[in-house]
């Protein structure tokens, strides 16, 4: 019998995913399975999706779920059409939040990430000698997002261990996750603090970071007044290191799509062709990439 | 043609005749969609579509509109989900989402009808405050269900099939017979179709339209408590979008935005597509990007399909 | 004596006093008319018996009884019944949905169909209106939709049963079966409160009359015995009117409009007529002979199946309104609030629609001349209304019909004009000036198609008339050959008729 | 109140009077709102709303409605992105873009027009035909612009004033003249008020149709190249919603959903409404969860106010 394995991703438009789509296909390509791909952008396009695989006789699937929350539900989906499931990206919890340890997960913490975030701005500031009091930071707020606000809080608690005051910290809340959004939230705080002549900037992405920087450049503030530090490190951020001169846009924490996508979906063969029990838990690691250094980090990440 | 078979195909129920004949050849060439296990899914995942398309065909045959429905199915799905938790009874959560529904729709209705507020405008306001209202009472986050027994009303099944799929059908039963037989459903299509003459010949237009949004308030709370009961939780996030996906069932089953033209089977049809279109595109594997179009060309195809039809049958 | 008492009745719209302490009683078991120009405040004062406009200063009574109804639910449930001027049918529903509608017959909320249908049935045919209650209204014409209005008088019962303008889109046969059902309802003893701008129907009908002027009472009648139909003119224009058709002969030139073997949809049969350089041709039947659907043939409103149309000789491409109006024939077509007035648009801007492309160089308006234009009109049709920016909507129904009148008279090259009920409404005074200004136009040249239900006046003002009949054209006479019997004769469906001859 | 500003407050423009009774509030209350940054900061978060709106006050007006225009701003920034990538020509860049834009919504009116499809159902569908376009032609990822020279569309300045916010004034100006000033503006009103009594009258409605929704497309064009600009990049999953905050706008504006109502400064207004009160919230620190609550309160207030206003005016 073929073995067919899906991949359910919460948010099919984001690069993110695409990336990782694609190199599961490669894996694909190399094991001889058919890989399902299917976006499921809430809680009941997730479900009838993994029916859809049990009625296209997939013997499992890797999940990013559109919230973690949806975890017994997806297991019990899961279990009643006879499939096997790991997760990818987004740990599921259960009803009282704790993680669901059954599940093989490969992905890392929100507020791992969003720490890495903090760090690299922190670092930045001390080599351009920025004192912390003189700095505003925006925080480009999605609060809907839960993921959205463990990485931003991640940030801010290096911010704050590293002597950053709480009121030099402007949420700049975003009406949609897009860049426009978020310029027009950061231009507001930008303009109700003309004082503050440095900025730092943290979001939940590239885009929200891009557009915080956006924001700093329509008003006027010098590139080396902005240190905006995203999340992705797909091509919104790659654009960015690839101008011609630098822009308050300093850098990105990388997640590796590569293993994400890849070592999931090997790992899912081997579990329904062989029987080979996944890891139940596999962590990976952010990079932080800049103009000068993302190359490199892509290609140990094995991304390009 | 005969003219005999020309009148049934583009008679009223010519869009269930369309929909058969695409249904049997989508059976014959897609691979795995007429299993039963498919057929299943594929009404599971019409339910809150469904579900919701049946009020709202009230909303529009009535000349009006409402946004607000996906908010409120997330928002009374989290109100089951909460009451049923603090007060440990299921039964409790499930009353309180319904009520919590209802006096939204109500809110909708009541500003509608008695301000003379636009519809479009009022359900977008509300579709924001009860989004609002979801994220706050939840800071953001979903809720879990305390109590399995939640989880029954998504996965209990009667004579194999699913207890959400006897809802909808008990749903598209009522909805329908309200519809053509009573003193409601005449209304609300005369409401829809001349709201001068109808208020003229002494029909009570407000408190219509009031109970139409109330009972498409209480309806969506059905919705959301099956929502929340099939992914074991209550998300604010959830059910973004609803409101688009029922609209364009309904008209794509030939309900007039114009007001005044609805039939439940057209509604029911309308449903079955995008649930289809959905299901059969997953199926055959079709990438996400490639989807948009797929669905935006299915949506233009059928109505042109269904209006060609219908201009044949009488002009203007 | 118990009967219905109006006093002090005043209501103003912004701009418009629309009626100023209007006081006068109507007897019970009594027909009582009330008549008054266009913009006068007739259907204002209907409206706010039926509960659907409030007055600002007044009362209403009945049997001496205050009447302060909040709703026209509230007024029905006090037993008034009102048909209004414009047609409030609901074209989804069915002929005996919409005479229920308000109050179907249901048992626990549901409709007893079968017991709805047998009734309207039923009454229908006591009623002598032959029209299918199964039928969707959508499927009637015009002339049907107001029948099935006046059956609301019947169906139910009522206290005080007021008729706004009834009979305006009716022909003579209808009009009788009305006038049956009227002298029922009088002796049955019902207040009956009747708008008419029909003189003769007046006269027939009413035991008692009053006229308004300007929202003013010019004249209260307690019985019509010894007045003349003059005294009424002049109490209702304020000035004497000798002959309200003023015919006059004219020299007929060429043919201008061939319309050979022309069918459509609803008209399968091929029509064929002429209409010459001068000419003013009535069409005659009755309702859905087929009048307004050759008339929207030859136009270009709905596709023709065959047939040619040609002006002058030449032959028109008449696919589309907008090559019709461009060849030289505009229609001004029969049902005025679904294919004349622009909703929510200023009279200005109704009557400019279509002339303005002859002043509008480059798309660019040319403002003053609009106003221009409107002013023309507005002052030429005598429209009522305290501005030319005045949204159409808030116009008298006949002040409505002027300004799409106006429309048309204000196109320019027209060669053949078609005008599908004009005075549909519109009161006497306003009747005659019309005819007038078809006159001028005939004498200049254009050929004029009148197509109307009421028999004198396509007598009146017509040169020759054709005759339709159950979608034929039946008949064709010339003026010195009208004769009331004749034309009646063949617009009866029964006699034999024969199939596509030209006139 | 002395009848003369009665009739002022309540006229055609009261709308304009209301608006800046509210802006003198805020400008009052608010801190650091009425400073010269704050505004043009306002000003530019309008920039694609206010473009858009231009001409969906027009499709409205003729009792049409456009879902697509998020999708095609989407993808005409795209499109100029990739076309002045590739030309190494800004202009052919941009020309590249108005050329797709119109032809999206020519594509619409055409289908609307001659099909005679609901526009609802047609613009939903090519809104993701065109999204998907967006989505495959980069592949779902962000493209950056080569030539900085694109950015100054977006960033340089006349007299002080970025230059989406001049073409945003031009466009209010050439829209608002268009509107009452040419015939294509009259017979848009026309179309709204009756199209079937429009049509009688000789104006071509198909025609006026399709114009409407080319123009539309074209105009979604120069919002989604100053967006490009704005953000340095083309992106496919920019603007989306962009459908609901336009159609908002002009809603709030005046502009009737039935057709045959719509002033330029009605939609300004309605434009400016929504960008302050995204830019109170904002300022004044709102928490994101009660940001969708205030939201909705203000649509509804202003809606309300308004038809206060109109009602008290005019009785039906
Ligand atoms: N809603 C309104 N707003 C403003 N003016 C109005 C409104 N309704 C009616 N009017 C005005 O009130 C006056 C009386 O109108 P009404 O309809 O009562 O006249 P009528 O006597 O019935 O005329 P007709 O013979 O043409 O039907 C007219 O001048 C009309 O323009
Ligand atoms: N919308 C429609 N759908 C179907 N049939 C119609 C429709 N409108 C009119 N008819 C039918 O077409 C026939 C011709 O109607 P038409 O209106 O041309 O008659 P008419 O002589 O002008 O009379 P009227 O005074 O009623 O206007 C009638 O039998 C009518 O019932
Ligand atoms: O939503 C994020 C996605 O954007 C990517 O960063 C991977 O992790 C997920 O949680
Ligand atoms: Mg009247
Ligand atoms: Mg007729």
């Amino acid at each position: 019998q073929d073995t067919k394995i899906g991949f359910i991703v919460k948010q099919p438009e984001e690069p993110w995913f695409q990336d990782e789509w694609k190199f599961a296909d490669q894996a694909a390509k190399e094991k001889g399975f058919t890989l399902v791909k299917i976006g499921a952008e809430d809680g009941e396009k997730l479900m009838s999706a993994i029916d859809n695989l049990g009625a296209q006789g997939a013997q499992g699937f890797i999940v990013c779920t559109p919230d973690v929350k949806l975890g017994p539900g997806i297991v019990a989906k899961a279990a009643a059409n006879n499939l096997k499931m790991m997760t990818v990206d987004d740990r599921l919890v259960d009803a009282a939040g704790k993680p669901l340890e059954d599940v093989p997960h490969m992905g890392i913490s929100a507020t791992k990430i969003g720490e890495a975030v903090g760090q690299g701005i922190v670092d930045e500031m001390k080599a351009r000698g920025w004192k912390p009091e003189e700095v505003g930071a925006i925080r480009v707020s999605y609060d809907q997002l839960p993921t959205a606000v463990d990485r931003v809080e991640g940030a801010i608690s290096v911010l704050k261990a590293n002597g950053f005051k709480a009121e030099n910290i402007f949420p700049a809340p975003q009406a949609k996750t897009d860049t426009e959004a978020a310029l027009n939230a950061a231009t507001v705080v930008l303009n109700a603090h003309a004082g503050i002549k440095k900025w730092v900037a943290f979001g939940l992405n590239d885009e929200a970071v891009l557009g915080a920087v956006r924001a700093t450049e329509s008003v006027g503030i010098p590139a080396d007044g902005v240190i905006g530090i995203g999340i992705g490190g797909a091509d919104s951020a790659i654009n960015e290191f690839k101008k011609p001169t630098a822009t308050g846009f300093v850098g990105t924490v990388i997640i590796s799509p590569k293993r994400h996508g890849y070592e999931t979906a090997t790992n899912m063969y081997e579990w329904v062709a062989n029987d080979k029990q996944p890891e139940k838990l596999t962590l990976t690691s952010g990079a932080l990439a800049k103009r000068d250094t993302f190359q490199q980090v892509r290609k140990e990440l094995g991304i390009e | 043609m005969t003219n005999h078979l020309k009148k049934i195909l583009l008679g009223d129920q010519g869009i269930v005749l369309i929909f058969i004949v695409a249904f049997t050849i989508v059976a014959l060439l897609v691979p795995n969609f007429l299993t039963e296990r498919n057929m299943l899914g594929l009404l599971q995942s019409v339910v809150t579509v469904g579900i919701v398309a049946c009020t709202m065909m009230f909303c529009l045959a009535a000349r009006d509109f409402d946004l607000s429905v996906g908010s409120t199915a997330a928002f009374t799905g989290m109100v089951a989900v909460m009451a049923s938790n603090t007060t440990g009874s299921i039964l409790v959560g499930i009353g309180a989402a319904l009520l919590c529904g209802a006096f939204v729709g109500f809110v909708n209705g009541f500003v509608i009808a008695k301000f003379r507020i636009n519809a479009l405008i009022t359900t977008l306001a509300t579709m924001q405050i009860v989004r609002g209202l979801a994220l706050i009472s939840s800071d953001g986050r979903a809720i879990g269900i305390n109590d399995p027994g939640f989880y029954q009303l998504a996965l209990s099944k009667l004579f194999g099939i699913p207890t959400p799929v006897w809802i909808l059908a008990g749903l598209f039963l009522i909805f329908g017979f309200v519809l053509n037989r009573t003193v409601f459903g005449k209304n609300t299509l005369a409401i829809g179709g001349n709201p001068e003459a109808s208020r003229l010949a002494g029909v009570n237009v407000d408190k219509t339209r009031i109970w139409i949004f109330a009972l498409q308030g209480m309806v969506c709370a059905i919705a959301g408590i099956l929502l929340a009961s099939r992914i074991t939780s209550g998300q604010p996030n959830a059910a973004v979008g609803l409101e688009l996906s029922v609209i364009s069932a309904c008209v794509l089953g030939g309900v007039s935005l114009a007001g005044g033209r609805a039939t439940m089977a057209g509604v029911i049809v309308g449903v079955m597509i995008m649930g289809i279109a959905e299901n059969v595109m997953n199926l055959m594997n079709i990438p996400a990007f490639y989807q948009y179009i797929v669905r935006g060309l299915i949506l233009l195809l059928a109505v042109m399909l269904d209006n060609l039809r219908s201009s044949a049958f009488i002009r203007r | 004596m118990s009967f219905l008492q109006f006093s002090n009745l005043t209501k103003t719209y912004p701009g418009v006093k629309a009626l100023s302490g209007i006081s006068f009683d109507v007897r019970k078991g009594a027909v009582h008319g009330l008549m008054g120009e266009n913009g006068a405040g007739k259907s204002t004062l209907i409206r706010i018996l039926s509960g659907d406009q409030h007055a600002n200063e007044g009362e209403i009574r009945i049997d001496g009884e205050v009447q302060a109804y909040g709703s026209s639910r509230d007024a029905f449930e006090h037993g008034v019944i009102v048909i209004h001027q414009e047609l409030q049918l609901v074209p989804e529903l069915t002929v005996a949905e919409n005479l229920y509608l308000g109050r179907f017959p249901a048992k626990a909320g549901i409709v007893a169909s079968a017991k709805m249908f047998a009734d309207v049935t039923e009454k229908l045919k006591g009623a002598g209106i032959d029209i299918d209650p199964r039928r969707k209204v959508k499927t009637l014409s015009i002339g049907e939709r107001q029948m099935v209005e006046i059956a609301k008088a019947v169906m139910l019962d009522a206290r005080v049963i007021a008729l706004d303008e009834p009979t305006s889109s009716l022909s003579s046969r209808e009009s009788e079966i009305l006038f049956t059902l009227i002298n029922r309802l009088r002796s049955e003893g019902k207040i009956i409160l009747y708008v008419s701008h029909r003189l003769d129907e007046v006269f027939r009908l009413c035991d008692s009359l009053t006229v308004l002027r300007d929202g003013k009472l010019a004249a209260h009648h307690e019985t019509l015995q010894g007045v003349t139909r003059d005294q009424i003119v002049a109490e209702m224009v304020g000035r004497e009117i000798s002959d309200i058709w003023g015919w006059r002969g004219r020299e007929a030139g060429k043919v201008r409009l061939k319309v050979e073997k022309v069918s459509g949809e609803r008209l399968p049969v091929p029509a064929s007529f002429d209409v010459h350089a001068g000419e003013i041709v009535g069409f005659f039947g009755l309702i859905g002979a087929g009048r307004s659907e050759l008339m929207r043939l030859v136009f270009g409103a709905d596709p023709q199946f065959s047939g040619t149309t040609s002006i002058d000789g030449t032959l028109v491409k008449a696919g589309s309104p907008r090559q019709a109006i461009r060849s030289g024939i505009v229609l001004c077509s029969e049902d005025r609030k679904h294919d004349g007035i622009l909703q929510g648009r200023s009279i200005e801007e109704n009557i400019n629609v279509s002339s303005r492309r002859h002043y509008s160089p480059f798309g660019l308006l040319d403002r003053k001349r609009e106003v221009e234009v409107a002013e023309t009109f507005i002052k030429r049709l005598k429209v009522r209304t305290p501005s030319r920016k005045q949204d159409i909507v808030n116009l008298s129904g006949g002040n409505q019909q002027k300004v799409i009148l106006g429309r048309w008279l204000a196109e320019q090259g027209v060669k053949i004009l078609i005008v599908d009920e004009p005075t549909r409404g519109i009161d006497v005074g306003a009747k005659s000036e019309i005819y007038e200004i078809l006159y001028e136009l005939a004498e200049s040249g254009m050929g004029i198609v009148v197509v109307s239900s009421e028999l004198p006046e396509v007598m009146g003002i017509c040169d020759r008339i054709l005759v339709m009949c159950a979608g034929k054209i039946a008949a064709g006479l010339n003026r010195d050959q009208f004769e009331e019997n004749a034309i009646l004769a063949a617009a009866l469906p029964d006699v034999q008729q024969p199939t596509d001859i030209a006139y």
